[in-house]
């Protein structure tokens, strides 16, 4: 299945966009979703070690599950404020 | 109440609407743009959300903070784009019959705001250069 | 900066002034007329200050969350006279590079304000009746 | 000597005035002072338990001496704020 990844901050500059689509299997995790972000766009990888995950506007652990319709969000160490 | 904008914040307004008869005390809590940063100069902030997150932790801020504390009024305002020096880029204010609740509840606010709301922050310094700012 | 004026109290002039580029982090409070307190309903208050023991305690105030705390900016305003509800009697800004400094500057400034600054409060109460408080 | 004290707030009103002289010895301290006061406004009492005192715009212990030239007030328990 295609999923899209949001990006944002550094993470989006480094990809020089603000969305990713990535080919992963049906029932994949974001344990999947952040290798097959990872092989698209290496140069996330700095990004990656400190960053969380959100599925439908929450964070969620790396086990979670996502689909087709997931709306799915790399979420780079915040700064607002 | 919540609002992600691109305008300067009137706290003016904020003020008003916070000021409710039913009220003792309002802390209001402004974070402003400072010129240096461990020693570098910054001209200007520019803020990015991921809007739609945002918006939807600054409610449950608002809604955990109602549940924690006896609020009469409860705004988180954060404002996008670029933000010049000595201006507010967050605004947080809080009504409460007693003192003690509103320094409570606008220090958590602003504390877990930080922590949780998908909102970053880019400096642009002085020498022209500018960064993201991702604090591990 | 200290001031006791019969005036309504100007917060967006006081943020202004304690708007500056060396400081992170503004907190204002506000203490504001209550309409009911222990379930009696408040027309207004009138307050009565011994000036000059009253600004001289404000301006010790002052000196003293100067030596501890980084204050950029560090301003108390207590109004005078008759105070309508809702409305501000004391207004306390601090500004400071950090904003742990300005919550515990701020929280530390009110609560030494209303146990040491020479200013007394009048309830007039909704059944025409009023009262001077002295809380022992 | 004739010494002069500032009221405010219920003791004013008590009083029903901002300030009364009461005469006290040379070398008098607070302590005189208060007992003059409530000779001269035996209303003052119901204040005086919970009140301090100021010279010259500071608190002052019921020790202080004080001289006709001093700046006397009675300070009930304060509510501004």
């Amino acid at each position: 299945m295609t999923v899209r990844v949001k990006l944002f901050a550094a993470a989006r500059e480094l990809a020089g966009a603000s969305e990713v689509a990535v080919e992963v299997c049906d029932g994949a995790t974001l344990v999947d979703i952040e290798r097959a972000l990872l092989a698209a766009i290496p140069a996330v990888e700095r990004i990656l070690p400190h960053a969380r995950w959100a599925v439908n506007a929450e964070f969620a652990t790396s086990d979670a599950a996502v689909n087709e319709q997931s709306e799915i969000a790399l979420i780079p160490p915040v700064s607002g404020g | 109440m919540i609002e992600l904008t691109n305008q300067p914040i009137d706290c003016s307004a904020l003020l008003a609407k916070a000021s409710r008869p039913e009220a003792g005390a309002v802390v209001l809590f402004l974070g402003t743009t400072r010129e240096l940063s461990d020693g570098r100069r910054t001209l200007a902030l520019n803020y990015e959300a991921y809007d739609g997150m945002a918006e939807k932790k600054l409610a449950d801020l608002e809604a955990e903070a109602r549940c924690r504390w006896p609020l009469v009024e409860c705004i988180l305002v954060h404002r996008l784009g670029r933000v010049p020096l000595a201006e507010a880029s967050v605004a947080i204010v809080v009504s409460t019959p007693h003192r003690a609740d509103a320094f409570a509840a606008g220090e958590w606010l602003i504390d877990t705001l930080k922590r949780d709301v998908p909102i970053w922050k880019q400096e642009h310094w002085a020498d022209g250069t500018s960064e993201w700012v991702h604090p591990i």
